[in-house]
């Protein structure tokens, strides 16, 4: 297709939508309120509409092709789960509804947190996180709110996490108005216990960090990690973003940790949205359940009710959370049962080393810590650095020509890139081994290529709904444009 | 799951060399593993008996969609036309995260799209990916202010909705000593309209910003922006404002009025409520360095191919977390983008013609259910319109949640409780109406409470 | 519409040099215009408006799958797995009519899936595309059986479904003198499988075809299946059954037991029941140009392209009524093509394990079923299973109707009515037991037979 | 995407659909009437299965591009509609449920039945026909019903139509046990009267006859037609299949017709499927109405019951019809009233004349009966002979290569082919001037190509999922095969 932006489209006049007319509407605005001229929107038919946005969603790939997109664990989204909480009787639920009336919902948010609750050891969850970022958040705010429940508000202004945590949990910290003490990563693919007994004080407030990283790496002294922490004063929090590596092998509250979160739209099968409504369930033992916000939902005999949260709750987000996508993982949880859970995290990790083993043999590839022995877990992180070196082709370059082969992005590295030229495939446990196969025989036949045409990779993606990017500065204020009424003014005065 | 097959899982462990699947686990010290059974409730590992029990959960449900319903204040229910729906649920859009500016060529126009119109909406040329809410659009927008000039206080209405309130506090506040934004107030009318008076002796040169909403939380239509816009500026502060977009084609644009930063919600563009998942919160702004330097949000940027086709790309990656961990602006993560592609659905079904329509309509259904309301012994409305679709009803004898659960064994939602907000009106409550709504359903409200409150 | 815009309409009458709409329609002779107001229902011109009055109607349905039913014998419900639904809603397969080999490729390849693996089922390697039902099906086969041997008597069971049975009749049926089918039939028992011995006797070597199903209607097995291709082959007649496919897991395949022709639904494949929308029947053979050049329906093949690629296109088109009016086989037109390719899905989900395990399970849900029944007084069922999922159950002392309603006010739906196919049981009813139904919904069953007939 | 067949994907023991599992239940079976070996199905998981008839949607056309199939009056199908009638309260109802329990579904099937009546002047409607030539048929069979109820059973054995009547006419009477006879065109497009008499005798059961036909044009003598055939003791039927053209400008019953059809999936906006589930709503006259099939929709005071069928009335499919279909109907008869129904035809009819215009400024192309005065209404029948004698390129390579350009069929024309390398593109209302603009230039553009370039038009298409079909014969009883199992067989063989 070569569909053009629905800016263009249309024609003065043409409805996509009619409503019932009623004289005089406007009249009811203050004079000096009402719109002067009407919105520069386009004009068209519903079904010049549809058309339109059903073009455009088959020129995105997704989970059409294959997908191993490193970090985000992709997995299917069971139909039965997606289909049930897009009917009316939850997409028609209004969040202040009374408890009485949306006894289902309920019931299904309170399961997925005693399913969560049993998984991690902790005391109580909430789903308000619209995210895994925003539970980072919800951690920074709640250790604020912990501190100042002891009168260290004002002392406790450290977060302490590593150079491998996501980016989110140094940001939101940052943003709760912490300072942020990363540490770096020591021979072992983790940071030593050493640099961490450094960096604990009376200042410390909390340590954020997950495990296993995205290298697949697992800290076998994170236990120690967190007594230290916590003798210094501080909270540990567990960023279960790699949990599917781990799931039902071990649990958070088990090691220590007083707090951690869990991506639903991530390890729990629920679908993506290119990028949310997601959940970021938090979950915290018992000591710091009275700052977790409200309302939360409790069993009370054979019912279900809403129970507030105290004024010290931090909250993150208007209501309970997103949750139609609680109700899906909800669904997948019971599906999946422990054994599938376990069955789950077994099938990652296999499909990962065998990936792991291919993948080395392919020229120009290699891993990060090469020498650190043993299996990884759900994620390697691996290294093109040799084949840019020898060829020009960058982990970049490779990732787009794969397009043209069906498969999506890999996914490079978060930053900052501590392995030069990463890149970061999770196997997960739905792909077949035939996709795996055919993701790795693609990448060696891209790399093969890049020994012999560098250019035929540098210039790709050929075959796709449209060739690589022009190198322009979108951050140029006379370039970069978010609407096209800006590029219009900014296209005009070029 | 695929290869869990027996001869799968035992030709990927001979390929590998592990003699189990347990051995590959060998990274976690024995003593951290977990080795009682986990409890959990029974697996229901076929789909014909997880639709049952699904099913029977979703039967227990009694959706505001099903009854009549007057919920508002923040989520509302509105009309989705059907055409947003297959959209969003294509599978395509539905489950996929993220790819390349080509694999992804369709959604990131998508999103462009939803930018755009909605820039249009506001007559703002700068508009970044959306956030999870109004109340986060508002937290970073006034973090944004501070930022911009330095100052650590902000003028927010006394009477907003308290959940986003609590949600701004959260944003505002901070751990370190001086790095807080103080939150303030200004007075307000019944109907949630700034004195305005009283905004410009609490306006110092030490605010950051003066927020306002329009229409407010309690429903009214803040027909003084201008002077609000000009109190904010003459101390050089940042005037910020909240909006319903779905409002634009009959209200003016915060572009047309001089408002330097609108937040709002992107719920109401086509979005189902989904308890609360349906969510969505935008932040926009003139197209000025000045702004584009302090967005949090993702920025997708239309651009060009080497062949010079039209494309999409990120700009200023760099100053988002993604880019600078805790020295970009804020931080994003998984967001609403879903919804974006919804709204911009939505809004290239409406059009020019349809914002102002449904933007009629809405207003004639709420001031005649003011109407039809006023004239019923023990409720009182406010007696001068100058609302939008939301606004406070009183219950002059009758306690609140008593009359709201009189109202429900009608298969009526009542308004949402607002009594805290309005001392003068203890037993106050915040009723919506919008296009969803007909004459008869208005009509079964006005019979009921004239029943229930007899 | 797009182009009722002022602008656009003025604009096309004015390329075409026409003054008006009304002039086009010159070539209609002015007295057979129609000149009076037709009257309609008022216009929802509003989607708003629309879906309200809409959702009114469907809130006025209690539809089976929310109640506790056990409907069945000619369209039941069973398990649809999400899947299912989420491909048929495809606009792209939902929504269009017809292309070419190159723009059909997806649904040709899908319709050819839909044909192999219901051949599969069958072992039969000759499938045809849907025709309208069973029934129909039935009909064309029948009909395809007098082709193939010029006889004109066919036998088909004595307790068959009168609905099927009535469209067979209409298949049957000829305005021409000699040219008719007549339709006879052979004695069952009270499960609906042959009295074989009477079969035996009435098989002469004026009849085409001997019809019979299996389940039978009335929900038997037939285990004398090979007597009965027997007998049919006997007297150079051909054997033609009707299956439902969804047993065919566990029950012995067509193809293993000499049927020439088989016939059944795809309703069973995992498509709803649509208030009978869902139907959908097949016809099938074994691959010999006999068989094949009598088919009415269309023929999908496998082929290739001029590059050696796999693709799809139409054989013996000639023989349809597309081809060769009323001198090809029958007729063909609009179908239930949609429902193939649903049907394709849920073969492809199920696989060899998904069909034995699933009519493992509604043997067992039946036959269990049976015994809890059986236990109420005044209720009988058949004493020695042998039955797939259907099975009649007779209200000893109640007539049908009062037991039926009784049941409805405690939200159940309770078998069809087959009294007046078995006058020893006046007080039929049949019941279907299937996937969907738990120990909880039969129990549901059994304690409200026994208050009702208490 | 190069997706295999489903037979020859998966692995044994993968699974898309798992049951509880029971002990013993095919013991309930008796052993001779067990199944042996397990069906030679493909095992998959769920995901795969998904995912690849997901990537058979995208390599459909269908809507997604333009299609202008002629004769099938290609319309939006209003996602409202389509959305609630796949809602559980229609979906799930089954067709023999007590009518106190389906009231809202019977509500619009009776409302359909009271549009229907108005627009066409007849006294009843039955939804039962699937389809439109099962709406043909159920008019053969009620012929055939009819002339038995008056003694006349044997005698009335022909049924006259015309040579442009769609095939499904002649094929259902003859299926129904007719003798057809065929009138050809005269010169101006339709038969002429003095044939018609010649046809009509003691032996005449019925004359079925389409008005407009497929190529635009309209018998102005049709109600001249009517009389004859009803006083030789026929009854006419209206084959309503174009009715986009003329909807409420004239009514079946005023011009004396006993009966007619309504295909809902074409005029009424009800989606195609692909061929079917359909509708063909047949109704008739208050003297053939006890020849309806039952059951009908009855409205009984405040409430909708359901009326059996009388004895004689000949039902063509088992229960009420494809319901879910009619409800769509109902919406969108709803939603256009009575002015959008007119608006709807004259937009039709407009753009097809606007269609004519241009596209008999396209070197080769020709209209039938170019000397016919007036404007067609909504189809016209054009003709590539010339381009085809000019260049050796066929409608059929024109129609191939437009698909290059995302363009579906056009549709050719039904057997017998009258005029030459036939085409017939219908506008209908639903395309906007862009959409046939376009459409009408690229197939100038590949007229232009056939005239510079035949080859590259003959062994199109170039850029679609396959080429186009290599010249096999299927009809080859060692060749064409239905299923997987036959054709490898045969591959085999060969």
């Amino acid at each position: 297709w070569d569909e053009p932006i629905i800016m263009e489209m249309g024609a003065p006049g043409r409805r996509g939508q009619h409503f019932p007319r009623v004289e005089g509407g406007a009249s009811r605005v203050p004079a000096a309120l009402r719109r002067a001229n009407p919105p520069a929107l386009p004009e068209n038919s519903e079904p010049d509409v549809l058309r339109h946005y059903l073009r455009l969603s088959q020129e995105t790939m997704g989970m059409i092709g294959i997908s191993l997109f490193g970090t985000c664990t992709m997995k299917y989204n069971p139909r039965r789960g997606e289909q049930s909480a897009m009917r009316r009787e939850i997409a028609g639920v209004h969040p202040a509804q009374h408890p009485d009336t949306i006894q289902g919902l309920l019931a299904a948010v309170h399961g997925m947190e005693e399913a969560l609750r049993a998984l991690s050891g902790m005391d109580g969850f909430t789903f308000q996180p619209a995210g895994g970022a925003d539970a980072a958040y919800t951690q920074a705010c709640i250790t604020r709110a912990w501190h100042a429940s002891r009168g260290e508000a004002g002392q406790r202004t450290e977060i302490i996490t590593s150079i491998q945590s996501h980016p989110c949990n140094p940001a939101t910290a940052a943003t709760a108005g912490f300072d942020v003490i990363t540490l770096p990563l020591g021979p072992n693919g983790y940071p030593e216990l050493d640099a961490l007994r450094a960096a604990v004080s009376s200042k410390t407030a909390a340590l954020m960090i997950n495990n296993p990283d995205d290298m697949g790496v697992y800290n076998p002294e994170i236990d120690e990690w967190v007594r230290i922490v916590k003798a210094a004063g501080g909270l540990a929090f567990y960023d279960h973003a790699n949990f599917n590596g781990v799931m039902t092998k071990i649990r958070a509250r088990d090691l220590g940790f007083d707090a951690c979160m869990f991506m639903l739209h991530k390890t729990f099968g629920v679908s993506k949205g290119g990028g949310g409504p997601a959940v970021g369930a938090y979950g915290c033992s018992a000591e710091l359940l009275p700052f977790l916000p409200g309302p939360r939902v409790v069993r009370a005999e054979d019912r279900f009710t809403l129970e507030d949260g105290s004024v010290d709750a931090p909250k993150v987000r208007e209501y309970l959370g997103n949750l139609h996508q609680v109700f899906k993982a909800y669904a997948w949880v019971r599906a999946m049962g422990v054994e599938g859970l376990s069955e789950a995290s077994d099938m990652s990790v296999l499909l990962n080393n065998y990936m792991e083993k291919r993948l080395l043999e392919v020229r120009g590839v290699t891993r990060s810590h090469p020498d650190m022995p043993g299996w990884r877990l759900e994620m390697t992180r691996f290294s093109m650095e040799k084949l840019f070196e020898e060829t020009g082709v960058s982990a970049l370059d490779v990732q787009n020509r794969m397009g043209d082969f069906g498969i999506d992005a890999f996914w490079l590295s978060h930053e900052p890139w501590i392995v030069p030229q990463p890149f970061t495939p999770e196997a997960g446990e739905m792909w077949s081994r035939e996709d795996v196969d055919y993701w790795i025989d693609v990448l060696a036949h891209v790399v093969d290529e890049a020994y012999r045409d560098p250019e035929m990779v540098k210039t790709g993606p050929h075959n796709q709904v449209v060739k690589p990017l022009a190198p322009r500065n979108l951050d140029d204020p006379a370039i970069g444009s978010t609407t096209w009424a800006a590029h219009q003014r900014k296209n005009a005065r070029a | 799951m695929p290869n869990s097959t027996a001869e799968q899982r035992a030709d990927l462990l001979r390929a590998i060399g592990a003699d189990t699947t347990e051995a590959l686990f060998g990274q976690i010290p024995d003593y951290h593993r977990l080795r009682t059974p986990i409890e959990m409730a029974p697996t229901l590992s076929s789909e014909v008996e997880l639709a049952r029990h699904l099913d029977g959960l979703l039967a227990q449900n009694r959706p505001a969609a099903s009854m009549t319903s007057f919920l508002g204040g923040g989520c509302w229910q509105h009309h989705v036309p059907a055409v947003v729906d297959e959209i969003v649920n294509r599978a395509e859009f539905l489950t996929p995260v993220w790819g390349t500016p080509s694999s992804d060529f369709g959604r990131n126009q998508a999103w462009f799209e939803f930018t755009s119109q909605l820039g249009a909406l506001l007559e703002l040329e700068m508009v970044g990916l959306p956030v999870y809410s109004w109340g986060c659009a508002a937290g970073h927008a006034l973090r944004m202010a501070a930022r911009l000039n330095g100052r650590r206080r902000v003028l927010v209405p006394a009477r907003m909705c308290p959940e986003r309130r609590a949600v701004l506090h959260s944003y505002c506040a901070s751990a370190g000593a001086d790095r807080g934004i103080v939150v303030e107030t200004y007075p307000c009318d019944l109907l949630g309209r700034a004195d305005v008076d009283a905004l410009r002796t609490l306006a110092d040169d030490g605010i950051a910003a003066v927020y306002f909403e329009n229409p407010a939380f309690l429903g009214g239509l803040e027909h003084r922006v201008a002077d609000i816009v000009d109190i904010a500026h003459a101390v050089g502060a940042e005037a910020v404002v909240g909006v319903d977009p779905i409002s634009l084609g009959v209200i003016a644009a915060p572009g047309a009025y001089g408002a330097d930063i609108a937040v709002g919600t992107i719920q109401t563009l086509g979005i189902h409520m989904h308890a609360g998942g349906g969510l969505g919160g935008f932040i926009a702004s003139r197209d000025e360095e000045r702004y584009t330097a302090e967005y949090p949000t993702l920025l997708n940027s239309i651009t060009e191919t080497v062949d010079g086709k039209m494309a999409f790309g990120m700009m200023r990656f760099h100053q988002s977390s993604y880019g600078s961990r805790e020295e970009g602006k804020d931080w994003t993560g998984n967001s609403t983008y879903l919804w974006a592609v919804g709204a911009s659905v939505y809004m290239a079904l409406l059009g020019p013609a349809g914002f102002r329509e449904v933007g009629e309509l809405i207003l004639d259904r709420s001031h005649r259910a003011a109407e039809r309301l006023a004239g019923i012994a023990g409720v009182s409305v406010p007696e001068t319109g100058g609302f939008f679709k939301d606004f406070p009803v009183s219950y002059d004898r009758a306690d609140f949640a008593s009359v709201d659960a009189a109202l429900r064994t009608r298969n009526i939602l009542g308004g949402i409780d607002v009594g805290k907000l309005c001392p003068e009106l203890p037993s106050a409550a915040l009723y919506a109406f919008t296009e969803i709504h007909d004459d008869a359903s208005v009509d079964a409200l006005g019979v009921a409470l004239q029943e229930i409150l007899a």
